[in-house]
């Protein structure tokens, strides 16, 4: 019995220790492409203090990461641009200091107000953004092929296919391909992208995560990877000069993710601190090119850190037209989202 | 002869299955190249280096010794008491007993983390190596305690029984008797339940936060881009538990 | 129903061990034969070669006439039984006694029937539903006994059988053991490293030392003209007094002891008597001697003495009850020389 | 103080203070969550967050969607096969190490046979997709000698090949574990009486050995069914088993009542296997 509360009182002890080791450092959720020492080493270095970074992959994982926090726990937050009022309105996010960032030098589709201002209040910046499209191998098929969306889901397939494995955006990219823009679908819309949806999965051999499905494409297990984009493709182009990307002519979706910082975080200073450091063009271009997956700042004057090599991988120069053929994330309210994902789990298990 | 020939067979396709995918991860580590996949491009050390130069992975990989070391001492001691208290024969509702502390062996790990994330959250308890190790008690514990509970037999009982007759007390007849008599049974009991700790996942991904043990960060280096580092990690993981494996055997061995 | 043994030269080596060094041994059909010596001497090793749980490094092995080398357990026309018993224990009694006759392809009512009937032999009569866990010691030993029975083999191989079972059990055990082998008349070999078992029991015993047979035959020529001073000593207790001879008598300490002999003058031997037949009075005498210990011993007293013609000598002897004999009295000892046993020293 | 205690009475406190600490421990962190799942699984995930809403709706969401049925049906197929493979491959290899290989080999054969256990889990599954992949070792290895190469990444067979390379492991321990306990005199005996090899196999080592070997296939069965990295590593997303689905619930949709009672789900089908197990164990083994 003795020992056992004697342990219990070690726990709590160990417990406490972190905690209060926590005055010094900064936590923070992110996505995988925020971990690199490139991005962080500088800003823990100026500041002299200790970044934690947790990272995770969909804004469920988070709000359930989150949820299963003690308040105070957090400091920084990014997440899927489409996502910020949700967040917002679950009292997650604080206001930001507008004068303090550099809303001026943003690609102006990046601005978001919609999504970042609510009530007058701005509670987060894009960061990087990018496109959920169609990525293949240019040595086994041809860009014409799949110029037309709709051939991935029809009785042949112009190639072997991964699809990646997020329902947002796959399912808006197949509501485009049959014509619907992604602002626009409702619940109505579903049986008929969940055909669709079966039908490339009948066509796929895997649905996988960014890495599966990077490995499936860069190892030629697969020629098209649907879903996938520059932040595919583009960290590899230097080994893999096959490895493609395009647009087809039904559209694509575009995402971004965006920062911010809790409301609850206890050192509200530092974490705005962050989130000029990544929205700096320097922090903007180490994340462009992270190790875990490339894609366009959402800083313009990062341009001015990056290589040519690197631009052109990115596409840099076209990205008005990309950003034109391109519709935003799909934004479901709570029903659709739910029955998208019923949708999604059908695709999984079918 | 046949029978040899047979056995001889089976024995090499067996290894063969065993052995193939450690091969083939040690094989591809070396890889000169940016994919760890065949053909083979040639020899390079490069992503060993890599690895021993990842401060995240060698972080992970001390947090991993720590939990799996404090956890099985913890878990050890549970086991062995219990599995004492068991063998006295006085314990009431010993079956009962028992089976409950047996249980958990019984239930997926996954099952068991959810539920002490969601107990964790409840109680505000947040999330550290602390409540790791809490988990990996628990599911080590039940190990533990049938390892001692098969050790402990009449031979102990009795010579307990003088020790306690020549006026030893109750913590040095466990200290000075049975825990000699049992130590390759606790020893084993330790060594497994360090292997389980340092190989489990699931719970470790559930209960961890900052910092992480090494399977939760190999899992994140395998959704963070494709090289052979993977690979790396994997092999000199093996490498280095192979090596201790093989060191407690030749102690073990001399001592015989 | 029964068999002879022939064992001609047979080794087994282990290694650079020899477990056997060249065994000669034949054993009658129906006869009774205890293999005995201390643990080590080969003589499980050569019961475990009867049996074909090992093969020989040299040598022949025929029961019934027929060669036995390289004949796996299963086709020999023996059963064992086991020192452990290694009963089945997820089998009835039944089912137990009854195996090798399912392996034989013997109907289950049949089986049963045999297995009644082996049960009833060694006692266990209406206990066949039990399994091996209900049973004590004793009862064990009776069941493995009436498995290896139950398919009438020739010979029955018997390693150290009673070695588990307290004396009470142990002593009664051998004499049911010798009825049911008169009953059966199969050919019993018997394992044991007590004596007086193999005293008890045998019809013929094979005294082994060492991977060798030191000396065999019946139990009371055994006992009492042993082959060698291995035997001699092994088989009970002994007084060695040594000797030379001179004149076709063994000369002690005391005098010429013993019976004539062959030897020629200046061999030196050993005049071989036991305790029994030490007793004072007349004879052939051996003079005064101290007593130095005196034990009773029920049936018997048995003391140790110095004799004062040979004062470095300890000899033991067994008075009959009713005579005293307390420490320090002086006894005159004698030899009844018709049980005495001149051997020559190795 | 003046209550008197007999030495029984004592002997039973101290033995109580013993068991205590790894009773509390299994209550606190194993009982108690586990009661924390069941009353959550009743609950509902609104946007708000959860809500104590007390109702079957998690479980009749999972009775009445065929998907959800079918990732059930998935992992208890994977499972069944799983445990039948592995047992199956394990079984000879532990008789020869236990029976056929002269002792002094023993040690030595049951350490290779467990030694790739230390890869690291994550890795092993990892280290078989490089095997499977279509471009892969194996393809390599089938193109070289001129055979057709076999498509089995990202596919149920990848994950049961991942678990059943596991698995063998596993039970070739447990399972040699049963079979050395065995006395050889029983074997020997058996022969004795005339039984040839396959005799002596099926009436005196099967039976015997059986009560170890189902412990075995049991706990196969329980670790296989909830185990989440396998299949999501080598499945390719193309076989979903329960525990992606809970992981799904709880990555993607926050959803913790709803991964609380797929997990109920998932122990409803282990505690089963159990007690099946359990039944025919008992029962008399003829």
């Amino acid at each position: 019995m003795k020992t056992t509360t004697r342990l219990l009182a070690v726990l709590a002890g160990t417990t406490l220790l972190t905690q209060a080791a926590a005055a010094q450092e900064l936590n923070a959720l992110v996505w995988c492409d925020h971990t690199d020492d490139a991005l962080i080493k500088p800003f823990e270095d100026k500041f002299g203090v200790k970044v934690n970074l947790k990272e995770y992959e969909g804004t469920g994982a988070a709000l359930s990461l989150i949820e299963q926090s003690q308040p105070g726990d957090w400091d920084v937050l990014v997440v899927d641009g489409i996502d910020v009022p949700r967040v917002v309105s679950a009292g997650i996010l604080g206001p930001l200091p507008v004068g303090d960032l550099p809303y001026d030098s943003l690609f102006p589709e990046m601005v978001m107000e919609e999504n970042h201002v609510i009530d007058g209040q701005t509670y987060a910046i894009s960061e990087k953004f990018g496109y959920n499209t169609v990525s293949f191998n240019s040595a086994a098929v041809s860009a014409e092929d799949l110029s037309d969306m709709t051939a991935l889901w029809s009785d042949n397939a112009p190639g072997s296919m991964a699809v990646y494995d997020y329902y947002v955006p796959v399912m808006g990219m197949v509501a485009m391909g049959l014509g619907i823009p992604t602002a626009d679908i409702t619940l109505d819309d579903l049986p008929a992208i969940e055909a669709a949806l079966m039908k490339l999965k009948d066509n796929a051999s895997s649905v996988g995560e960014v890495v599966s499905s990077q490995t499936a494409i860069a190892t030629g297990e697969v020629d098209i990877l649907f879903g996938g984009g520059e932040w595919v493709t583009a960290g590899l182009t230097g080994d893999l000069p096959d490895l493609d990307w395009l647009i087809p002519e039904q559209g694509a979706v575009r995402w971004s993710q965006s920062i911010g910082v809790f409301a609850d975080s206890k050192q509200p200073d530092l974490a705005v601190e962050f989130v000029k450091h990544v929205l700096s063009p320097q922090g903007q271009a180490a994340l462009a090119t992270s190790s875990c997956y490339w894609a366009m700042p959402a800083n313009r004057m990062a341009g001015a850190m990056m290589t040519d090599e690197q631009k052109a991988a990115l596409r840099w120069d076209q990205q008005v037209d990309y950003l034109n053929k391109a519709d935003l994330y799909p934004t479901p309210d709570a029903d659709l989202d739910a029955a998208m994902q019923d949708v999604w789990t059908r695709f999984l298990a079918h | 002869m046949m029978r040899f020939a047979a056995c001889a067979t089976y024995m090499a396709l067996l290894y063969g299955f065993i052995f193939l995918p450690v091969g083939v991860l040690a094989l591809f580590s070396f890889q000169d190249g940016r994919f760890p996949i065949p053909p083979f491009q040639g020899f390079s050390l490069r992503w060993h280096a890599e690895v021993l130069g990842d401060a995240d992975l060698i972080a992970a990989l001390l947090n991993s010794l720590m939990v799996a070391f404090a956890s099985s001492a913890m878990a050890v001691t549970l086991g062995f008491l219990a599995a004492r208290a068991v063998a006295t024969g006085r314990l009431p509702r010993a079956k009962a007993i028992s089976a409950a502390l047996t249980a958990p062996l019984s239930v997926s790990y996954l099952v068991i983390g959810l539920g002490l994330l969601a107990s964790f959250n409840l109680m505000g308890q947040s999330l550290s190596l602390a409540t790791v190790a809490v988990g990996h008690i628990v599911i080590n514990t039940p190990l533990c305690f049938a390892i001692c509970a098969a050790a402990i037999g009449p031979a102990q009982q009795s010579a307990e029984r003088a020790a306690r007759d020549l006026g030893a007390s109750e913590l040095r007849v466990m200290w000075l008797v049975t825990a000699p008599m049992i130590l390759p049974a606790l020893l084993a009991a330790f060594l497994l339940s360090v292997t389980f700790s340092w190989d489990e996942f699931i719970i470790a991904f559930l209960l961890s936060r900052f910092d992480v043990t090494l399977p939760v960060e190999i899992w994140s280096l395998l959704r963070s881009g494709l090289n052979p580092k993977t690979n790396a990690v994997g092999s000199l993981v093996f490498m280095l538990s192979a090596i201790a494996v093989l060191g407690v055997e030749l102690a073990t061995m001399r001592r015989k | 129903m029964t068999a002879p043994i022939d064992i001609n030269g047979l080794t087994k080596r282990y290694g650079d061990a020899m477990a056997l060094a060249g065994v000669d041994l034949g054993i009658d059909a129906g006869e009774y034969c205890v293999l005995l010596g201390p643990s080590g001497c080969g003589k499980t090793t050569l019961l475990n070669i009867i049996g074909g749980f090992a093969d020989p490094s040299g040598g022949t092995l025929r029961i019934g006439g027929r060669d036995m080398v390289g004949v796996p357990a299963a086709q020999r026309p023996t059963t064992t039984v086991f020192q452990d018993y290694a009963l089945f224990p997820h089998m009835s009694l039944l089912d137990n006694v009854g195996f090798g006759l399912r392996m034989r392809g013997v109907g289950r009512s049949k089986r049963h029937a045999k297995a009644e009937e082996m049960l009833d032999l060694v006692g266990l009569a209406g206990a066949g539903r039990k399994r091996p866990a209900a049973l004590s010691g004793g009862q064990r030993q009776r069941v493995a006994l009436a498995r290896a029975l139950a398919v009438d083999p020739d010979v029955l191989l018997l390693d150290e059988p009673l070695g588990a079972l307290d004396l009470n059990l142990r002593r009664a055990m051998q004499d049911e053991l010798k009825d049911i082998q008169r009953r059966v008349g199969a050919t019993f070999v018997h394992v044991t490293h007590d004596q007086e078992e193999a005293m008890a029991i045998a019809d013929r015993i094979v005294v082994m030392n060492a991977g060798r047979i030191e000396d065999q035959g019946p139990p009371e020529r055994v006992y009492r003209r042993p082959a060698t001073r291995f035997v001699a000593a092994f088989l009970g207790e002994m007084n060695f007094i040594p000797a030379t001879v001179q004149a076709g008598r063994a000369v002690t300490a005391f005098g010429p002891l013993g019976p004539k002999t062959d030897l020629r003058d200046g061999s030196r031997v050993a005049v071989c008597a036991r305790p029994e037949h030490l007793f004072p009075g007349a004879g052939e005498t051996l003079g005064k001697a101290t007593v130095r210990e005196s034990v009773f011993q029920g049936s018997s007293r048995r003391v140790t003495v110095t004799p004062e013609a040979a004062p470095d000598t300890t000899l033991r002897a067994q008075l009959p009850v009713g005579m005293d004999a307390m420490v320090n009295d002086v006894l005159t000892l004698a030899l009844d020389s018709g049980h005495v046993t001149l051997l020559e020293d190795a | 103080m003046s209550k008197t205690l007999t030495i029984e009475g004592r002997d039973r406190r101290r033995a109580l203070a013993l068991a205590a600490p790894a009773l509390l421990w299994t209550l606190v962190f194993f009982a108690l969550p586990f009661g924390v799942m069941a009353v959550l699984s009743l609950w509902q995930r609104t946007d708000q967050g959860l809500e104590a809403a007390w109702t079957l709706a998690n479980y009749a969401k999972f009775a009445s969607s065929p998907a959800y049925l079918q990732a059930a049906l998935n992992s208890l197929e994977i499972t069944v096969v799983v445990t039948v493979l592995s047992v199956a491959l394990a079984y000879p290899l532990a008789w020869i190490i236990a029976v056929e290989l002269p002792a002094k080999y023993r040690r030595l054969a049951l350490a290779l046979a467990v030694v790739p256990f230390w890869t690291s889990y994550v890795v092993r599954s990892y280290a078989w997709s490089l095997v499977l992949a279509k471009r892969g070792v194996l393809n390599g290895w089938l193109g070289d000698l001129g055979l057709p190469l076999m498509d089995l990444a990202n596919s149920r067979a990848a994950t049961v090949i991942g678990f059943t390379h596991f698995f063998t492991m596993l039970l070739t321990l447990t399972i040699y574990a049963s079979l050395v306990q065995l006395p050889p005199n029983l074997r020997r005996a058996a022969a004795d009486l005339g039984a040839g090899p396959v005799q002596i196999f099926r009436f005196i080592v099967w039976p015997l050995a059986l009560p170890g070997v189902m412990v075995g296939a049991f706990l196969t069965f329980a670790l296989c069914i909830g185990d989440y990295v396998t299949p999501q590593i080598l499945g390719g997303g193309n076989d979903l088993a329960l525990p992606q689905l809970v992981m799904l619930q709880i990555g993607r949709r926050a959803d913790l009542p709803m991964a609380a009672a797929l997990s109920i789900v998932l122990m409803a089908a282990v505690t089963l296997a159990y007690i099946a197990m359990a039944r025919w164990m008992k029962e008399p083994s003829k």
